[in-house]
């Protein structure tokens, strides 16, 4: 289960630390490996000619909002745009997923777990090699597992390596190409594969782990493996990354499109015009009310598909008004969620009851409860937890005189939490219960929430992205309650048991079934208000042939874009 | 002299009195005593800038004045004769020297005695235009000095039409504002607000120098009508020698901070001893197209020193015409120095003059 | 003389005239003196209230019993109704009595600023958004918080239900406007009324007093003026939270040095002027030279600022709420509105357009206003 | 002149210290804690920890203060915390684009600026004279990030897709994407044509205060005696008007420089994040949201610095241009 | 009369007036002695007492009105003079401050700023036989600073600040001379020498403000004489200065008219001036000439009650005490001139008679008056 909008957690000794000598430049490095990197491309093209297929060439532009914020360092990112450019653009991982979310081989060609499951041995492709010439070996599978099992190093989703052994004895290089890893057995065990781009041992091994994150490597001259090679970073404008002519022609050959840029847009309103006017070829991720003027346009087609992240209201269950399940069942079911989904997402969105997303194996949105718009319901199952207007003045009281009011916050500048939060306040009054959206600034959020100490919020309007490895351990287990992301207080024995279970069974019949149960023990304790997984959008000119776009990234098949030969 | 014949004179005002003035006591101390006032401003460079240098504005003036006595300062623009004006008020706080007024130390007061002192002395501006504040009509200014100094009492309004009255304007003008009124009528303003604290002794720093001639002697008739009903003493500072001349009792001529000769007006205008004072009369135009073939003019050579910088010695000698101009000019700054004359009253009554080489007797024509 | 008689004469009888015709329609003789400001903006008030008291009779009942915003509007509306009345009248009867004498500079800077045609619309703007602002609960068709239903009443254009259509939670963008307003128009006001009170003191005290206290005072003043205002702003904002509160707290904390050094140059030059030595001479207290000599007479300028400094803090409250550090929703501000809807400029224009041009217009007249009081209290400029 | 220059920029250092203090402590003082925006869950506490010793944030605000202000006078401005890298790098990555945009807004509003404003001052009263303000104000009565979108929508899409003109404007960046492979001239084209809409959006908005200052000063210069004398020495109107006149009113135009500067710098924020322009307004910004502190201060240090240096600079123009100073 | 009204009939004034200088200049080249232009000029000047039927006058100013079309409504700031310089001679203008002085004086030379002043139909200037008002500006421009120059009270102001007065005085040359750079610059120099500035070589690459007050109108007059002009227009040029000051300009003045053969015409306030340094003379009074001739005749035996007032309300040199004689009131507003005598309210022999217009009445020899007592 993975985060927010968490970005590097680098050391920063070097500034504050007092130290004067371990200052990081990163010009010698860049000035030492770009060269390498040219010759290396130069004699790759002599070597691989392009194939003579008019599919070959021309440049595809994707707009955004965001930068690449950790570029191809995979060892300090947890961002999506930068994992998703390691995974499929500069970096390779070891296994990919098919569309049914099943491992199939990349860097690795195959691997094999051992018996009892606490080992899994992966063999590497021989021919893919660095762009500056280096071959790929396990090596370098097994400098990345020891970087970002190091805790010095700061992985940000070092929850990946919960079951796994720690560096150094967790990693084993048998040969130049067969790399061994140690863990427990556990469920989904090679989803951390599909994710973490491996990095070049040669260029990194002397680099200090908890200097890897100010290290030029990341964002001023990265040097992948990957389909795409690098060739120009200018911060908050573009990236620049051209075919590697030399990429395994098992695994496809160099990619069609020449060169790849990736632009940095910061408004939406400047990127749909950008859009429109053909400058750019990909809008990542417009809004849903944008959507139309994409689907009027006869050059431009949107996507549209479920995506990993969802949105919901966290429940303090440590306040009173808020400690009993029945309430937070009642605010759930007096909220009409399938309304918000139209009016926030305009329809692109599916209503949520859990943090399953749809396309997900173990979502099941047949055997699993809901709770349904349902007022009615709401206003009696408030009765009986004893919340009444004793006083006629339209909100809830108990018995001790307690009101049913609490605050709603919302980080500032999120339009639809904030929208969230004012539906809700309208759609809550009408069962007797005061809502007051509440906007705090986000780093004050985070440490209001986040503080074990302080928690102070009632409800709060978050987001939440996952991997397909799904894990609520850090938000519902009530061994994490002082954890920071142990938000709402969940103190549930069955939860906790379903969780514990969770996490080891390995078989997805078996486990398929465990979700039903865990999922209809969520709906019952309603730790959030679950609302919905918006569909992610894109916006996508139809010069561009071949896009593939799912849950598993906009640039998931990149390298098999090609540009219409017509309209180049 | 040859004047020239006037015709008719207009309807005069009241028939004008019909000798001078009235005979000045001399006998008592003098109501007001400068000795040696100096004025240095400093040359500042930026808000917390050092001082480069200072420019001498006043350098050692020192005078007496009695009762009831005009003492008429002249001098070129930038001689100091303002500042030496209202460092006398303290409006300028002095920087060295000696002020009495009444035998009271003007420089030692603090803001009580200041307040009180400023009861008894007052000052008409030169321009009509800016010593009035624009936004207060007559009777909010006139009634506002009335009630800071508590005098006025029952009814301040009554007071401020009197005082209006007596500087020859109405009733009617109580509620107009000062850009509604002419140049004159605004000096006569600032006269009626000097008026108001019932002073003894007025600054009359070039009171008519922005007037026209008509209105000009409307105004200086109506100073010395004050004088004569009030006994009001004044210094009577102006760059018109001529207006200077009728008014004054005793005339100081300055000259780069310094008082260059000190005399009775009559003295001083026939037989001016101060090469400069020779020079400044002859170069008045005067009103007299028939005369002026035959009157001889002395025209000075360059411009006024600066202050910042004054010359060594007799401050006037770069300048000065005098035939018998010598070393010592150049080396001595000559002290202000003369007969006092007996039988007229005090010491310092008499004509003074410092120069190291004085004329004597009348000039040529 | 006899023609100037006659003519004095006819104007007394038309002035008679005019009060009868001023008993029923204010401002109506003041425009058929050809006082088209004055008579115009008498006219437009008297029946822009007397058509929401008709059209809105039933809100107005209501109000009387209603909250306190709801009773201020009421409280608005007959005063305004009172004033417009009121001023016509003893308008009107002034002609019939004896030529006012006494004319302060201030009655010649509203001479000349009459005569300014751009300006006197301006104003008349102004006065109108006030009065709305202020009317608001009487004349939003709608709660502006109000949701409709979010599937079939989301973003439908201008219609007679919503004559300035609606929003993504199917809100009244009339309404939101009209309530708008009255932040906007609030936080203009407000801030820089702080900022111009600090700052003409704090002007005045350095200006008269100099030395160490200016030096200090015109230092931090340098320093705030250093800054670019906007990325101040913005750091304080963003670290803290966003509320109207501290959105005016910030601007008029960080405002105040324009006027400051303006009001310090005037005073220097003032202290200089010999009416000021004059009080000097005559005896008066620094605070009183201060307060009823320099400052009134320091003035001027200082309004000029202030008027172009509501313009400006409209302007800069929207260049905040693009960045999410505007009022908070649910408030409507124009600012607010602005941003939120620049994201459907294309398939809902009306969201960011109206309240765009709304702040557009207002601060047009706040400007055209600004610049017509420069020429008009400035008797240099004043032919 | 060298010791006036000396003296101005011996002033300027106070200055430049005061301003470097309110910085500090408008973002030291703030609630919140900005390590929380660098981490994720599953970290453990001593990471967290760890990380706030390495930001410096462990220590009493006023070390830290005298730390960071030590640091600076040798020209250290520590690590940006988003960026992973030496904050004077980032800078170094920003200000010029900045200050390449901000150089253009400013030419081209003070050169139509004074145009107009002159142009104003000679035809005063007339109806172009009240056409030209009425329309000035329009614009600068417009939120700048309003006015960017309006020309974005206008020169940009509708230009383009809609009324299909010859000539539309990029809307966003510095450059195209193949600019590299473009020919030299079309390199500069390409340049032009991604500063048009940014350049504009900056300085209508100053062109209009410009201009405004610029007629006051050119009618209460044309009023002046001198202007007359030239008149009575034969001059024709232009000369009257294009070099005696123009010279003086120029005078006060120049310390509007560094009035403008602030404001400019403050417009980039908008503009720059509209028109996507990697620039140093957008990122402080930027820098502000997640709470990268020794950028914001940097950053707010350097534009505030920038700020006092152009007031030098009008200053020391100011002098240079008028006799009445240059020789005092 | 309305604005509207005013403007109309100053448009047509303005026309009719490009007209007949069109007409004027055409007889002008056809006869060059141009006695008839000369006679018909002094017949349609009848009442004009200071004109000469002896030799043709340099300048000819016939009922010139230059009236102010304002928004408090029009200020008939001059009124309908008329007079005549005479080559080589000093006319004086005198009169107290309001009374129109100035404006005939930049009138003269086209550079009233238009709006709000107009040149009211029927006005008249003639520089050597050459009409001036509604000349296209081309010939004005030719003629200014070139056959007539200006000189004006405040020397300070009335320099460029940010030129040089070398470039100042050599814009003058190379513009109507045609002289090069340095030549000009040559002549500069000679001519500050001339009007008797010290170092003229170090001094001419001085600006403005490094010069004292004297100095800076000694180089406004060597601006003036550069071109040797035939008429010099001397505004109020000694009143900023002091008492010293004022005796050194006035003498290089004399020195200067002496040399060159020019005509002066001098304009102030001050009587003393006038009668040091005038042949004739003329005063002003409310946009009018109330009195002309020569300066014995003004000063000596003055004609006009506000002549005799004026004189008589100066306090002169060498007589202390006497109460002075003033004239009573103020200067009435050139918005709102009196009906008839515009003198009336304030003249002491006021009565019946006066409240109707007056015109000017010739008393021979030159001399005139605007009263009807003086002919009778």
């Amino acid at each position: 289960m993975k985060k927010v909008l968490a970005i590097a957690a680098g050391s920063v000794l070097a500034a504050c630390g007092g130290g004067d000598s371990t200052e990081v430049s990163g010009d010698p490095f860049c000035q030492a490996v770009l060269p390498r990197v040219a010759a290396y491309m130069e004699q790759a093209r002599s070597q691989h000619p392009t194939p003579s297929d008019p599919r070959y060439g021309g440049t595809v532009v994707i707009g955004s909002i965001g930068e690449v914020a950790d570029g191809l360092n995979s060892a300090i990112s947890a961002d999506h745009s930068s994992t998703q450019h390691q995974q499929f653009v500069g970096l390779m991982t070891l296994v990919n997923y098919d569309a049914q979310l099943n491992a199939q081989p990349y860097l690795a060609e195959s691997w094999e777990i051992s018996e009892d499951g606490r080992a899994i041995t992966f063999h590497i492709r021989q021919d893919v090699y660095w762009h500056d010439g280096e071959r790929t070996d396990a090596n370098d599978v097994a400098f990345t597992y020891e970087v970002v099992t190091d805790p010095l190093t700061a992985f940000p989703n070092a929850a990946f390596w919960d079951h796994y052994v720690k560096e150094p004895e967790g990693v084993e290089v048998i040969d130049d190409f067969t790399v061994r890893i140690s863990l427990e057995p556990h469920s989904e065990f090679l989803d951390p594969f599909r994710t973490l781009g491996i990095l070049p041992e040669h260029l990194l091994r002397d680099v200090p782990h908890d200097q890897l994150a100010q290290h030029p490597f990341g964002e001023q001259c990265p040097v992948g493996n990957g389909p795409f090679v690098f060739v120009e970073h200018r911060s908050q404008d573009r990236w620049v990354f051209e075919a590697n002519p030399a990429f395994p022609a098992a695994l496809g050959g160099r990619p069609f499109v020449d060169r790849y840029v990736y632009r940095i847009i910061p408004e939406q309103t400047t990127l749909l015009t950008e859009l429109l006017t053909e400058n750019i070829d990909v809008y990542l991720a417009p809004r849903p009310d944008q959507a139309q003027q994409i689907l009027d346009d006869p050059n431009l087609e949107l996507l549209a598909y479920t995506f990993r992240n969802y949105v919901f209201v966290g429940w303090n269950s440590r306040k009173p008004q808020l400690s009993d399940a029945r309430v937070r069942r009642a605010i759930t079911m007096a909220t009409n969620r399938e309304e918000i989904v139209q009016a926030i997402l305009l329809g692109y969105g599916t209503v949520a009851n859990s943090g399953v997303p749809p396309f997900h194996w173990a979502y099941d949105d047949e055997n699993v409860p809901t709770l349904a718009y349902d007022p009615t319901a709401a206003r009696a199952l408030l009765d009986e937890a004893g919340w009444r207007d004793r006083d006629g003045d339209g909100v809830r009281e108990s018995a001790d005189g307690t009101r049913l009011s609490f605050s709603i916050k919302y980080n500032t500048g999120n339009q639809q939490r904030q929208d969230v939060a004012e539906i809700m306040q309208a759609q809550l009054a009408q069962v007797g219960i005061e809502a007051r959206p509440q906007v705090v600034e986000w780093a004050t959020l985070l440490q209001q929430i986040n503080t074990p100490t302080l928690r102070d919020f009632d409800g709060v309007v978050m987001g939440w992205v996952t991997e397909f490895k799904l894990n609520d351990m850090d938000l519902f287990h009530s061994a994490r309650i002082d954890q920071p992301y142990a938000w709402v207080g969940t103190h549930n024995p069955e939860i906790d048991r379903l969780l514990e279970q969770l996490s080891v069974t390995v078989d997805r019949e078996e486990a398929k079934e465990v979700w039903r149960e865990y999922q209809a023990a969520i709906v019952e304790e309603q730790p959030y208000t679950y609302f919905y997984f918006p569909d992610r959008l894109d916006g996508v000119n139809r010069r561009v042939r071949g896009a593939v776009m799912d849950a598993r990234g906009e640039w998931l098949n990149i390298k098999d874009w090609y540009i219409d030969p017509a309209s180049r | 002299m040859t004047r020239p014949v006037r015709g008719d004179a207009p309807r005069a005002e009241p028939a004008p009195p019909p000798t001078g003035r009235a005979a000045i006591d001399r006998n008592g101390p003098p109501l007001l005593e400068v000795r040696d006032l100096a004025k240095h401003f400093p040359v500042r460079r930026g808000s917390f800038g050092r001082v480069r240098a200072h420019v001498r504005a006043v350098d050692g003036v020192s005078f007496d004045l009695w009762r009831g006595e005009t003492l008429g300062l002249v001098g070129e623009s930038g001689c100091g004769k303002s500042t030496t004006g209202r460092a006398l008020l303290r409006l300028i706080e002095p920087t060295g020297g000696d002020v009495r007024f009444d035998g009271q130390d003007v420089r030692a007061l603090d803001r009580t005695g200041l307040r009180a002192l400023r009861r008894r002395m007052q000052i008409v501006f030169q321009d009509p235009v800016g010593s009035l504040n624009p936004r207060l009509s007559v009777g909010a200014m006139l009634e506002e000095v009335l009630t800071v100094h508590g005098l006025g009492l029952p009814n301040r309004r009554d007071r401020a039409v009197e005082l209006l009255e007596r500087v020859g304007l109405s009733a009617d003008h109580i509620d107009r504002y000062p850009h509604e009124f002419s140049g004159g009528q605004r000096q006569r303003l600032g006269i009626a607000r000097a008026l108001s604290v019932e002073p003894d002794f007025l600054v009359l720093d070039e009171p008519v120098s922005a007037l026209d001639v008509s209105v000009q002697a409307q105004v200086i008739n109506l100073l010395q009508d004050l004088q004569a009903e009030l006994g009001l003493t004044y210094l009577f500072i102006a760059h018109d020698l001529a207006v200077v001349e009728h008014v004054s009792d005793r005339v100081a001529v300055m000259y780069l901070g310094r008082i260059v000769e000190l005399a009775e007006a009559s003295a001083l205008y026939a037989e001016a001893r101060h090469p400069y004072t020779r020079s400044l009369l002859s170069a008045v135009p005067r009103p007299d197209p028939v005369g002026r073939a035959s009157r001889s003019r002395i025209v000075l050579e360059g411009d006024v020193p600066s202050p910042i910088d004054p010359p060594s010695g007799c401050p006037f000698h770069p300048r000065c015409p005098h035939p018998a101009k010598d070393a010592s000019c150049r080396g001595i700054v000559p002290g202000l120095e003369g007969r006092a004359e007996s039988g007229r009253g005090g010491e310092r009554v008499g004509h003074f003059v410092a120069c190291h080489h004085p004329y004597h007797g009348t000039p040529a024509p | 003389m006899a023609d100037t008689m006659a003519a004095s004469t006819t104007a007394r009888a038309r002035a008679r005239g005019g009060r009868r015709l001023s008993a029923f329609l204010p401002g109506a003789p003041q425009l058929a003196a050809g006082r088209w400001g004055a008579g115009g903006l008498a006219l437009l008030v008297w029946l822009g209230c007397l058509w929401v008291l008709v059209a809105r009779l039933a809100r107005v009942v209501e109000a009387l019993g209603g909250s306190w915003d709801e009773r201020l509007a009421l409280a608005t509306l007959v005063a305004a109704l009172a004033t417009v009345w009121g001023w016509s009248w003893w308008d009107a009867g002034r002609a019939e009595g004896p030529r006012r004498v006494g004319v302060s500079q201030w009655d010649l800077a509203v001479r000349a600023f009459s005569k300014n045609r751009t300006a006197v619309a301006g104003l008349m703007v102004i006065v109108v958004l006030y009065l709305i602002a202020l009317l608001t609960p009487l004349l939003a068709p709608h709660d502006p918080a109000l949701q409709g239903d979010l599937i079939s009443e989301r973003y439908v254009g201008l219609s007679g239900a919503h004559p300035l259509g609606t929003d993504q939670f199917a809100r009244d963008v009339l309404s939101r406007l009209l309530y708008g307003a009255r932040i906007s128009l609030l936080i203009g006001f407000v801030s820089v009324g702080i900022s111009v009170t600090i700052g003409t003191l704090l002007g005045a005290i350095a200006g008269f007093m100099g030395g160490i206290l200016d030096g200090i005072i015109m230092r931090v003043v340098d320093m705030v003026i250093s800054f670019p205002q906007l990325v101040l702003l913005i750091t304080i904002i963003a670290l803290f939270e966003p509320s109207i509160f501290l959105i005016v707290a910030v601007l008029g904390l960080t405002l105040w040095p324009g006027t400051a050094r303006i009001v310090r140059g005037e005073v220097l030059t003032l202290r200089e002027r010999e009416f000021v030595q004059a009080a000097t001479a005559l005896g008066y207290s620094k605070r009183r030279i201060i307060l009823r000599h320099l400052i009134p007479n320091a003035l001027a300028p200082v309004i000029v600022a202030a008027t172009l400094g509501i313009g400006n803090t409209i302007v800069l409250e929207a260049g905040l709420s693009f960045l999410g550090l505007g009022v908070q929703p649910p408030t409507p501000s124009w600012g607010t509105m602005v941003a939120d809807g620049r994201n459907v400029l294309l398939n809902a224009w009306w969201l960011s357009t109206f309240p765009g041009l709304a702040i557009v217009f207002t601060v047009l007249s706040f400007n055209l206003v600004g610049d017509g009081l420069r020429d008009a209290l400035d008797p240099r400029l004043r032919s | 002149m060298t010791k006036y220059l000396l003296r101005r920029l011996l002033g300027a250092v106070p200055l430049v210290l005061g301003i470097a203090t309110i910085v500090f402590f408008a973002v030291n003082l703030a609630p919140g804690d900005p390590t929380l925006y660098f981490l994720s869950p599953g970290m453990t506490q001593e990471v967290v920890e760890q990380t706030r010793i390495n930001f410096g944030l462990d220590q009493p605000v006023h070390v830290r203060y005298a730390r960071w202000l030590g640091a600076m006078l040798t020209g250290d401005f520590g690590y940006s915390f988003s960026h992973s890298r030496p904050v004077l790098d980032v800078l170094a990555d920003f200000l010029p684009n900045t200050l390449l945009l901000s150089a253009c807004a400013l030419g081209v509003a003070f050169f139509f600026g004074i145009l107009v404003g002159t142009y104003q001052a000679v035809r005063q009263y007339s109806l172009s004279d009240s056409a030209f303000s009425v329309v000035l104000l329009f614009f600068y009565s417009m939120p700048s990030f309003w006015l960017a979108l309006m020309l974005i929508l206008t020169l940009s899409l509708f230009a383009r897709n809609v009324w299909e003109w010859p000539i539309w404007f990029p809307a966003s960046g510095m450059t195209s994407t193949e600019y590299d492979f473009l020919s030299f001239g079309g390199q500069v084209r390409d340049r032009i044509a991604h500063l048009v809409l940014p350049t504009l959006s900056l300085a209508l908005v100053l062109t209009a205060g410009i201009a405004r200052y610029m007629r006051g000063s050119m009618l209460e210069v044309i009023r002046q005696d001198y202007v007359r004398t030239a008149r009575a020495k034969g001059l024709s109107e232009r000369v009257v008007v294009f070099k005696h006149a123009l010279r003086n009113a120029l005078l006060p135009i120049i310390t509007l420089v560094g009035l403008y500067i602030p404001v400019l710098f403050g417009g980039t924020v908008f503009i720059e994040t509209i028109f996507a322009w990697p620039g140093m307004g957008r990122t402080i910004v930027e820098a502000i949201n997640t709470r990268d502190y020794p950028l914001v201060m940097a950053g707010s240090f350097f534009f505030a610095s920038m700020v006092v240096a152009a007031n030098l600079i009008a200053d020391v123009l100011y002098a240079v241009v008028d006799p009445r100073i240059r020789y005092e | 009369m309305t604005q509207h009204e005013a403007a109309g009939a100053a448009k047509s004034a303005a026309k009719s007036a490009a007209k007949s200088a069109a007409s004027s200049a055409a007889t002008a080249a056809a006869n060059s002695a141009a006695p008839s232009a000369a006679q018909s000029a002094a017949r349609s000047a009848a009442n004009s007492a200071a004109q000469s039927t002896e030799v043709e006058p340099l300048l000819a100013v016939r009922d010139l009105r230059a009236w102010f079309l304002t928004d408090q409504g029009v200020a008939k700031a001059v009124d309908g003079i008329s007079f005549a310089v005479r080559e080589g001679e000093t006319l004086g203008i005198v009169g107290e401050s309001g009374c129109g002085k100035t404006v005939t004086s930049l009138a003269i030379l086209g550079l009233l700023p238009n709006p709000p002043a107009r040149l009211m139909d029927g006005s008249s200037v003639s520089f050597r036989g050459q009409e001036l008002v509604g000349a296209e500006e081309k010939r004005l421009r030719a003629l200014r600073g070139n056959e007539i120059s200006m000189i004006f009270q405040e020397p300070m102001s009335s320099l460029n600040p940010v030129f040089t007065v070398g470039d100042q005085i050599a814009e003058t040359l190379r513009l109507h001379r045609r002289m090069d750079r340095k030549a000009a610059h040559g002549e500069a120099v000679r001519l500050l020498d001339e009007v008797g500035i010290p170092e003229p070589g170090r001094r001419v690459d001085e600006y403005p403000h490094q010069l004292s007050g004297g100095m800076r109108q000694r180089v406004m007059i060597a601006m003036a004489i550069a071109c040797a002009p035939k008429l010099l227009i001397a505004d109020e040029p000694t009143t900023a200065l002091d008492v010293t000051i004022q005796a050194q300009i006035l003498e290089l003045l004399a020195e200067l008219r002496r040399a060159h053969g020019m005509a002066v015409m001098l304009i102030t306030h001050d009587l003393g001036v006038v009668a040091e340094v005038c042949d004739r003379v003329i005063v002003m009074y409310a946009g009018q000439i109330v009195e002309s001739g020569t300066v014995e005749d003004i000063f000596v035996r003055p004609a006009h009650p506000y002549t005799r007032g004026l004189l008589a309300s100066l306090p002169s040199v060498g007589t202390p005490g006497r109460r002075l004689a003033s004239i009573p009131g103020t200067v009435p507003s050139p918005l709102h001139w009196p009906e008839g005598c515009r003198f009336r309210a304030r003249c002491p022999s006021a009565g019946e008679g006066c409240e109707r217009a007056q015109e000017l009445v010739a008393l021979g020899d030159g001399r005139a008056a605007r009263c009807w007592r003086v002919g009778t």
